[in-house]
């Protein structure tokens, strides 16, 4: 296998890096942080997105035949990785990593080019509510129900930790009808929708009550059930999931590797003392393994290679295992400094903590990674 | 090896549990909250000389310090039974666990009258200015300066993570007053007036962003007068480490009972959740619960070792143990809740005031909020540092 | 509560090492371990043991009534944790602190008086067969059954890992009979015993099959369902093996904090470098922490607290997480010394692990633990 | 990125996959077993030379090392199908990838006629002599003496943990020729006979106590031509770092397949038991499935690079990898079986000779063995410092 970034992804890679330096500093995600209080944020993060959307970012990942670049997954995960890398807010992840894949997979060509334009123009911007409370994000605990009523459906059921919930124009709720498991799509205005105070001012969340919520038929999408293009999209979502949180981790150790280099006790750099240095090798280990996992998930979706599912459960985990170590020992070995609102770490820490709790927790995964290795899905090597 | 107390320490457990029955204030209950460690509602002001009037407050102190020279078993009771109810004894705890216990340990008569009482009465509140920006681990590197200028000092620098300053009305600030000697020696401890010209103060939030706490404390030529330098010249960091001793066969019991209460917390809200019967949650909470016993026994290993007038050497253990073993429960609990710990759990007010860790935290905030156990008053490398050299015999790095 | 050893019990701890330095040096664990191959380690355990029963040792724990010293279960765990110290090798901690002890809670009076009289005089060795694969060594788990016919009654089932089973005299045997648990004592040359090659030399394990044995039915002990009795026994056995595990580990501990001291690379002692340091302290503490439930357990039993349940699962646990961690560490830190056959470590290496898989794994004990403090069985502090 | 190779390294993978079915012996299914690392039997001999002779056994070498100047990818694939069959190339593994590819890297014609191609086509089997028991951690600090007398040298010291020296008809030692500059220059390697006088081998055993490969070798005043110096006088340190350098972009493959073999053992013995459906045992399984993956990705990102002429770094984080990956597998899979990991499992002779890892072991002796991995070929602690020195910039302590 050749496994590593082509001269294209890393050009594309440098690209993005200097886009986000330039367009989400630190700053941004302080002043959002700050403002979150008085809950104005939106200028900001509005202003941010304009201009993802004039770089054509939201066409990036999506096929030609709607507009989009046609780019594949793996430079998908290059874009979402460096948004982790920079705590960047706004609606990419939730817009191009959840609600476009579950289209992708689930609506008919033509709904696809009719929903995914509005997409690729950056018109819409758009959410995934699919977990209701078990924080599995599994199809198997759906329990969000449309009932027929004339050519209208009656929705009833709730949504929790739906991402950009509050603020995303459209929302594919995952539903079971007729006893199926089916997609709607439904403008976020027809929908009661709760947003919760987050850890990471850059990553909202709402809880969608669907109970009594009447929208026409039409608001179904593709045909029969929904099932197994519902999960596809899901090991989409994890994988860019997994990648958001890859990236902090990064920052978190790239802060931290820097500060052990400067910050001077008993007269030494604290990167001359083997505790320090310890602990930054098994941060940096952690994250090497996770990269590693995540763009290997990422090639598996880019070639539908059948070890897909394998993969993105081993790239959530992987990154799951990465924050739970880069959370830790990053705060740890910044000492106070690190300690305050003020400084720039916990920016990072957040996202990073927050990516754990999404899409399902790395023991879930990890336990599902032991599943199928043992009933032999674990192919015979790459 | 006895499971129980003589009967005279458990004869004083029910004066004073009786004591608590009788006189906590109703606003006990209430949501009148602290607006810093140095900050102390009026009921709670009064709840506190209360406590230091009829001897309750530091029971192991004689009478005239608010105690009632009890033995170490009765102190120790007494701190249960406040634990127990999840009341601690001052919303100042640095002002009467560090600041008067180093006045009284090293004042003079006229110092103790003028700052220890007053601080343990709650009528003033103290604030311990020790940390600075280039001397975190490394205390003893501290560069603050104060020039002994006639019957005066003349102090010169910054102090940082001094909680409460900004509501407090002294501080106890460690100064360097002799730079030409060894870095431990030529030190010195001031008591400085917060409203003295020249001293500034910035407070700011820590990484949970709650109403902030620490100060940047800045001296620009405050003038102090000798008569309030506590100890001898230069003898300061002896000072320091008393003042950090202070206490010490107790400093264990306040990391149990955090660690219990945040046991008791996170049953609670497992309570009726998948996670509740979940192995791998089990398996590591089973594992906390156990911290949550050795640290609590080789705590009570210390009181009865120093009972017996053997030195209790665990100090830097115990904090190691308590402030690990919250870390990894409030993770553990993080990861059991999932998405949940990213919810807030009880509203502010909701509870009582003296239960700060609880209130208006999610538990992703309440896992962040730990790591002030693990860095703060010596960082989990720096005491293992210490026990390797001190308790093991390694030989310094 | 008063929670350090007794002036008295130090002196035992005394007076135990002084007997065990003397007469169980690591050359005799090394001489075992080496003749084990030969079959023929009998003649050096059997005099290391005649010296033991000349010292009364057998006595120590039993009670007056049956000619014992009536030493309480604080003085056994100082005996057995200085066994496991000196990797001891011997019928001692299944004599004692498993045989004698389900008789103690099972066989009546006059039951008991016959039986550990010969255990306190040294006639008699004893084991318990209790668990049957599982490795939960759980009452629930055994399937074992006594059937009767006439005056005598027929065995089947498999009993698994029985200490010393090959070479005790008696064996405590546990079957389901008219539905009750019962228990036998059996000659355990009556028994079909396959011995299993160990991985400490000096803590040996035997296969028991019971199928098709016939014994007399006054081989049952006791009246009624021996149920509660087990269990109680079991809490015992299982803190006895907590404490040689404790014991082990400390040993472990204490040739590694040596070693650092005098081992120089580099030009300086190794314990000089934080990476050793810091492990070293880790092992300490875990150590530390385990001698404390061990000892609160013991004290649990001697006082018949009701604690004991949840503090026998609390020390066995406690125990084999400082096993754990004094293996792993204990022997990356010795180096290649450390992996040799002819330095002493693997001798404590393996006592202490053994200790881990037997009367119940950590991860058993520990939830567990966890089940009974959530009922709220976790008193309200000691 | 790409998930699978060019075609015509499948069809390398194909031709050495069809050499194999004709050529693999059929002992290689049998219990004739080597007795140490250095002792082959008759028809691994014949296997090993067949493999050279055809150009199988080193492919990136030209073909008269035994190779056919194979890219790197095709030297994987070829490890690749040997490993699929759990087949080695060698049982003197030291003396192909160390000793002999020494010899071929800084050796004189004749050295590598007269050994360096006997030890490939096991004719000659060789051992290597590094550590000291005052050298472990400290290699450099070496303490061997070869004195240069004309043109012979006469040796004195003692090497320790020279893996089947005692089958081994040669050694390649590491002596200090010059005592009196830096300890990195003024090393020198040197081939010694074991037949030469005055050299002593004693072999011991490991911690498992198998049959012993470990030798202590003693060398009282042992004389070496001076042709039998390998590269420059006092330029041995670069030659043991090249020695140890060896096939670098390969020897992660080692760990990747032993760390594969291992899981699929731990597969089989759970099997049918309550540990294979025990949530806490899948949460820890998934992580060593997933390190066997990472290994096994960063391994191939690292051919990759070094076949687009970038620099393979991470020797030393995937040895770590490789090394801790294994022991934490085992000791799951110990507290996995419980008491039955006492048990040995597959009897001496049951399995093929190359499966030596997976015979006549309890699983608790398996994971002591372990060790071997993290200890040897520098510590776990001595990779940290590396790898934070030269990959993360960290100042040296």
């Amino acid at each position: 296998m050749e496994f590593e970034l082509s001269e294209d992804q890393l050009e594309l890679q440098e690209a993005v890096r200097t886009v986000l330096g330039a367009e989400a500093p630190p700053s941004l995600a302080h002043a959002i942080s700050e403002a979150y209080e008085t809950l104005s944020v939106e200028t900001a993060v509005d202003r941010f997105w304009a201009t993802l959307v004039e770089l054509d970012w939201p066409a990036m990942a999506l096929p030609t035949q709607v507009g989009g670049l046609g780019y594949g997954w793996v430079e998908l995960a290059v874009v979402v990785e460096e948004l982790g890398r920079h705590a960047a807010p706004g609606p990419f992840v939730a817009t191009v990593t959840q609600y476009a894949q579950v289209l992708m997979e689930v609506a008919t060509p033509v709904e696809a080019k009719r929903l995914l334009t509005q997409v690729v123009t950056g018109e819409v911007t758009g959410a995934f509510a699919m977990d209701e409370g078990a924080g599995t994000w599994d199809t198997a605990d759906v329990a969000a129900t449309a009932r027929r009523d004339g050519d209208q459906l009656v929705l009833a059921g709730t949504k929790y930790h739906v991402l950009d919930g509050a603020t995303a124009e459209q929302m594919a709720v995952v539903v079971r009808l007729d006893g199926l498991l089916r997609v709607l799509v439904v403008p976020s205005s027809a929908l009661q929708v709760t947003e919760v105070e987050p850890i990471d001012a850059g990553v909202r969340h709402a809880t969608v009550s669907l109970d009594g919520v009447r929208v026409p038929s039409s608001a179904l999408v593709g045909s029969g059930d929904a099932q197994l293009g519902v999960q596809r999209a899901l090991e989409g979502s994890v994988v860019a999931v997994a990648a958001v949180t890859l990236g902090a981790c990064q920052r978190i150790f790239d802060i931290d590797n820097d500060y052990a280099k400067q910050r001077v006790q008993f007269g030494v750099p604290i990167g001359s003392f083997q505790a320090v240095k310890h602990k930054l090798v098994d941060m940096y280990r952690d994250i090497q393994r996770a990269r590693a996992l995540v763009y290997y998930a990422a090639s598996t979706l880019a070639e539908d290679h059948p070890n897909r599912t394998l993969a993105a459960s081993m790239a959530k985990a992987g990154a799951g295992e990465a924050q739970r170590r880069c959370v830790r020992d990053g705060l740890q070995l910044a000492g106070g400094i690190g300690y305050t609102r003020e400084n720039d770490l916990h920016l990072f820490l957040r996202r990073a903590m927050v990516g754990e709790l999404h899409f399902g927790s790395s023991s879930q995964h990890r336990r599902k990674v032991a599943r199928l290795a043992m009933a032999g899905a674990d192919g015979s090597g790459p | 090896m006895r499971l129980s107390y003589p009967a005279e320490v458990e004869a004083t457990r029910a004066e004073f549990s009786a004591w608590l029955d009788a006189n906590l204030p109703p606003e006990s209950a209430t949501a009148i909250r602290p607006r810093s460690s140095a900050d102390i509602p009026r009921w709670a002001r009064d709840f506190q000389r209360a406590m230091f009037d009829s001897g309750w407050l530091a029971p192991g102190y004689p009478p005239e310090y608010g105690g009632r020279n009890a033995d170490i078993y009765e102190q120790a009771v007494c701190l249960e039974e406040l634990g127990r109810r999840r009341v601690t004894r001052s919303f100042n705890p640095q002002g009467l666990g560090i600041v008067s216990a180093s006045i009284i340990s090293f004042g003079t008569d006229e110092q103790k009258q003028k700052w220890a009482i007053p601080i343990m009465r709650a009528e003033k509140t103290a604030a311990l200015g020790m940390s600075e920006p280039g001397a975190g681990s490394d205390l003893a590197g501290l560069s603050t300066r104060a020039r002994l200028d006639g019957e005066q000092f003349v102090v010169n620098g910054q102090k940082v993570w001094t909680s409460g300053a900004h509501h407090a009305d002294v501080l106890l600030v460690f100064v360097r007053t002799d730079p030409d000697v060894g870095k431990h020696k030529g030190i010195s401890a001031l008591v400085i007036e917060t409203d003295t010209p020249g001293l500034k103060r910035r407070p700011f939030d820590d990484i949970i962003g709650r109403t902030p706490d620490f100060n940047e404390v800045f001296f620009d030529d405050v003038v102090v007068p000798r008569r309030n330098l506590i100890g001898e010249l230069n003898d300061g960091w002896r000072v320091c480490n008393g003042s950090l001793a202070h206490e010490r066969e107790m400093l264990w019991i306040m990391w149990s009972q955090g660690l219990d209460r945040m046991l008791a917390d996170t049953f609670t809200d497992l309570a009726g959740t998948p996670a509740a019967v979940d192995a791998v949650v089990l398996d590591k909470l089973g594992s906390s619960v156990m911290d949550a016993w050795a640290l609590r026994l080789l705590g009570h290993r210390q009181l009865t070792r120093s009972r017996r007038g053997l030195l209790a050497s665990e100090q830097s253990l115990l904090k190691l143990m308590g402030s690990e073993a919250q870390q990894r429960l409030a993770l553990l609990t993080v990861e059991a809740l999932g998405p949940a710990a990213l919810d807030r759990t009880v509203p502010d007010g909701a509870v009582s005031p003296f239960e700060s860790d609880r209130s208006a935290l999610s538990w992703s905030d309440r896992y962040l909020g730990t790591f002030a156990g693990t860095i703060s008053g010596g960082t989990s490398e720096i005491h293992r540092n210490i026990i390797a050299e001190r308790v093991l015999g390694q030989p310094r790095s």
